[in-house]
């Protein structure tokens, strides 16, 4: 197998990612294939960050001097970068959070509040909310929460043998009486990338919500909310090439407007009185207390970085990648791919199981040679429940990774064999 | 202080304010309040046929807001509704402007002094407020849809 | 007045302050003076996140591989600091959060989420919650939402006309009916310093829980949570010379044990299967999903500095300077302090009016000058409805704050009095 | 790989265990499970006056935590209680000092070749997974509070 050509100068690249150049134990150099985990961060982040803090560094939205307006300025900035990276109708509907997971726990708590004016935006007993079996633990969690303390019914799509969704039952599992279905776009787990379209389709007939977990998409393709048709979406900034400490959740305005307050705090409001408030429109409403400023505006160059270097082609080197991935493990005698095994509707993050040897001493041992892979499971245990193993040893890659990385984790694979053989 | 937002126009109409003080008859009236500096103005607006005849107005707040509504009163008070809009519209593209866009004095008269609030957003809802109020008053007294309205501007 | 002696070297400390080189329009410098609102951060802070961006980077509590383990072990290194910085009984009992708004809210939303085993931590009819006039609005709005959602009541303390919390209803107010009691330490608007102990005795009395907000407290003085006697705390990371995105709440461990879990996601919990799950012990329990990494390692750096110069000589400094400050701003006609007029139980947050003439006025002509003040309700309305004012300026101090900012500001106010009068 | 985790002593343990297998009779059995890896561990003790008779086991999971029960078989059968907690105890100490703890040899016989795995805390609930169970085992024995005990060790 020869690597294919990638349209990435991915040494270019790498250029940019300081902690790259990085000598692990036993002068290994870094291989890094964990980032569906969290990703590595470009010089151009690190250096906003660092302008930010010695240059303009005041709170936002609540000063009239000069540093309070350039703060202010940077982090509006930033959500105009955010809406513009995935096509949404307004900048007023992109929140800004603290990590995906809030974002997503963010419709589930307004949701479950049973604040909202409109019933639509009110869970209940007979109400049913629909996830799926592939979910992040960000996505099921929060609605086992939400249903314990409302009475809806909490149900979920299945997963065929192959790692993908089970939509054979679609027409019966989301129904009338369901208010929500929230599901993940790309697997973080399994790399599948979902029929987005089809569930969407479904929901609109019964007139349920639909909430994208985005968080293994959107830092990988390019992305258009208008298109994908979801009434939400929810992605995480430390896994594309940004800070931590900062999420995004983007809602149809007519969704967001509807929805009640979430966490109450300073600038979230429009009016406060010790006999009642009133709230502030999108997006402030969500964002409670001084936001994660400095790293909105970090975000926001990340933005700035990928869609510099094109995630088109970012998406097209991972495929190239993920396709040569597929053929270096299926050759290697003993490991066995859990997820789809062929590059129809993946992404680039690939697990497998070795025989006879426990994820946790593969993971290990790569590690030893220099290879960071994740093993266990990837908060997504009821995938490995579903597929009958305690867990499996994940590589994922980003636009920094090389295809001499893949060779370095088939390399690692056989020695970690030799090892236990 | 050139570079001042405190132009020396602005601090005029604040000091001196023009047509300052509630008057009848009128036709529409809105009290707008920004809640985060609590500045409040109530306007009102007198029509005949498609003449505003008169704009009054009374509220307290910052130079900037109170000097506005000075403004205000001047440009609007005699011209046609048509006019007014057209001229409010202008005015609001300017203090939306982030500091880019060009004023035009042939429009907007002493109001082109408030160029430089554009580039203070958190200003721009002070120099807004009475015009926003305006343009509720009128609407008000067009579609005579009650004298009063309650608003906070955001 | 000439100025006191101060017992830190300033000149010294400012150098670990880049943007206080910063040259404002007209080449004025940066007088900060908006402290409360936000603080600046020092180099060291600065070059903490930049090390761990560029060499250690990865994902927490989830890897077996070298970055990982050294950014868990940065992580929960910088758990160590907090729990010694607030004398905490427990590491455990440091939650991240992303702010002080988060801390306050997951009390609130756990509280209300009727999800609590024991129903000592369950919200309902009947039940009273108890803030005070002087809050933020992030400890307003939240138990206002929690009342409604609850059916509980909502009840305040009054001030007393020099800014002070009116103690004198305390029997009544805290009764048997209370459940909790959450109330600041040191007010963001009047620079009150609250007496904690005589809420706590009472609040002991009749069993309710104390919820005391450090924002402005933990980064000014020693703090001490036992001896406070308090039940939970919470504070913000920017304000105390740390990151922007990070926050945490302290809780007894078993308050935190008794409350439900907040936000649902990756790594709070403990095992995760579609029909049910069960939630890891604390502090994991209420940090779902990714956590600000970066800013609790910051802010981990930012108490080292803070320790390092000596928060009992921090407070100290800003005694000094509130004093000088006071009979400054005394002496300027027609300027009126809201809060207490005296060094009695009070920090170096100062606010005031000028007569005739509109704070944002006083804030943007002390801006021209430099002069970086905060003009507004400062998230706590009810304070100005209070005292009859629609807003104040307000001028904040911290480590980095000389006698001569203080100069600035008073010759600053003679500057807008000659331009308005 | 000298540095490894994996020690010969350890790789050993795992491919040959020792005492491995469910036996009766015995007085305590407890049932562990680390969450966060699906490792498990089932172990029984049988106490004979104040000695420990048997300690067996039986699980699956990583080489760590298997080879970590083997010598926890090897090193407390036909100890007392006593002297099998005080071990338990001192290999606790060494797998949370995170790294900055000497080895006893003379205590913890193969033991000490876990010193290494006190440097990765995702690994060190590995480590511990059996001798946690045992430590349960061991009560339930003692205490007669019936045979079996299911936890997720954390
Ligand atoms: C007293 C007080 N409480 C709470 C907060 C909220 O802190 P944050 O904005 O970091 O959530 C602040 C500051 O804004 C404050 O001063
Ligand atoms: C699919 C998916 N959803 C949600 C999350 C949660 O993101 P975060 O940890 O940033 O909240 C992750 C990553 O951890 C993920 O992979």
């Amino acid at each position: 197998m020869s690597a294919p050509h990638s349209p990435l100068d991915v040494d270019r690249v790498r250029k940019d990612f300081p902690i790259l150049e990085r000598r692990l134990a036993g002068d290994h150099p870094l291989v890094y294939l964990d980032s569906a985990n969290t990703s590595q961060k470009p010089t151009a982040v690190l250096d906003t960050l660092a302008e930010h803090y010695t240059r303009h560094n005041a709170n936002v939205a609540r000063a009239v001097h000069q540093l309070g307006e350039e703060s202010t300025a940077a982090y509006e900035g930033a959500r105009d970068k955010l809406a513009a990276l995935i096509k949404a109708p307004s900048r007023d509907e992109i929140i800004f959070t603290k990590n995906a997971s809030e974002a997503l726990n963010l419709v589930a708590h307004t949701l479950a509040s049973g604040l909202a004016d409109d019933p639509h935006y009110r869970l209940g007993p007979g109400d049913e909310i629909v996830v799926t079996q592939m979910e992040h633990h960000s996505n099921i969690v929060p609605w086992q929460l939400a249903a314990k303390r409302t009475g809806a019914a909490f149900r979920w799509f299945g997963l065929t043998d192959d790692g993908r969704l089970d939509l054979s039952t679609i027409g019966e599992l989301i129904n009338e009486r369901t208010k929500i279905v929230s599901l993940v776009h790309q697997s973080n787990s399994l790399g599948t990338v979902n029929d987005v379209a089809t569930v969407v389709a479904r929901a609109r007939e019964v007139g349920a919500l639909v909430l994208l977990d985005g968080s293994q998409s959107v830092p990988h393709q390019p992305i258009d909310v208008t298109a994908l048709g979801v009434d939400l979406l929810a992605f995480t900034g430390h896994k594309m090439v940004g800070p931590t400490g900062i999420g995004v959740l983007w809602g149809r305005r007519e969704v967001l407007d509807a929805l009640p307050p979430f966490l109450g705090g300073g600038e979230m409001i429009e009016t406060v009185d010790m006999t009642g408030s009133t709230f502030a429109p999108i997006p402030h409403k969500f964002e409670a207390g001084t936001p994660p400023i400095a790293q909105a505006i970090g975000l926001g160059a990340a933005v700035d970085y990928l869609t510099g270097v094109g995630l088109d082609r970012i998406h097209e080197h991972e495929l190239g990648l993920t396709a040569y991935a597929l053929d270096k493990l299926n050759a290697v005698d003993g490991v066995r791919i859990i997820g789809p095994n062929s590059m129809e509707s993946r992404g680039g993050t690939v697990s497998f199981v070795v025989d006879g040897v426990h994820p946790h001493d593969v993971g290990q041992l790569l590690d030893e040679q220099g290879v960071a892979v994740r093993v266990g499971h990837h908060c997504a245990r009821p995938v490995c429940v579903r597929y009958g193993i305690p867990a499996t040893t994940r590589a994922s890659f980003y636009l920094y990774t090389t295809f001499d990385e893949i060779d370095a984790l088939a390399d690692g694979l056989h020695q970690v064999k030799r090892f236990f053989g | 202080m050139s570079d001042s937002l405190y132009q020396e126009i602005i601090l005029d109409h604040y000091k001196h304010p023009h047509g300052r003080g509630l008057r009848e008859p009128f036709g529409g009236e809105a009290h707008h309040v920004n809640p985060t500096c609590g500045d409040e103005i109530t306007v009102r607006v007198a029509i005949d046929g498609s003449t505003i005849t008169d704009v009054s107005y009374d509220g307290q707040g910052c130079s900037i807001s109170q000097a506005s509504a000075s403004v205000l009163h001047e440009l609007l008070t005699g011209t046609t509704v048509e006019d007014a809009f057209a001229v409010e519209k202008t005015f609001t593209e300017l203090m939306q402007g982030r500091g880019q866009v060009e004023p035009d004095e042939d429009v907007l008269g002493d109001g082109i002094a408030f160029a430089g609030v554009a580039k203070y957003p958190a200003r721009v809802k002070c120099a807004l407020l009475s015009w926003m109020a305006f343009k509720d008053a009128t609407a008000r007294a067009l579609t005579g849809a009650g004298q009063t309205s309650e608003e906070e501007t955001r």
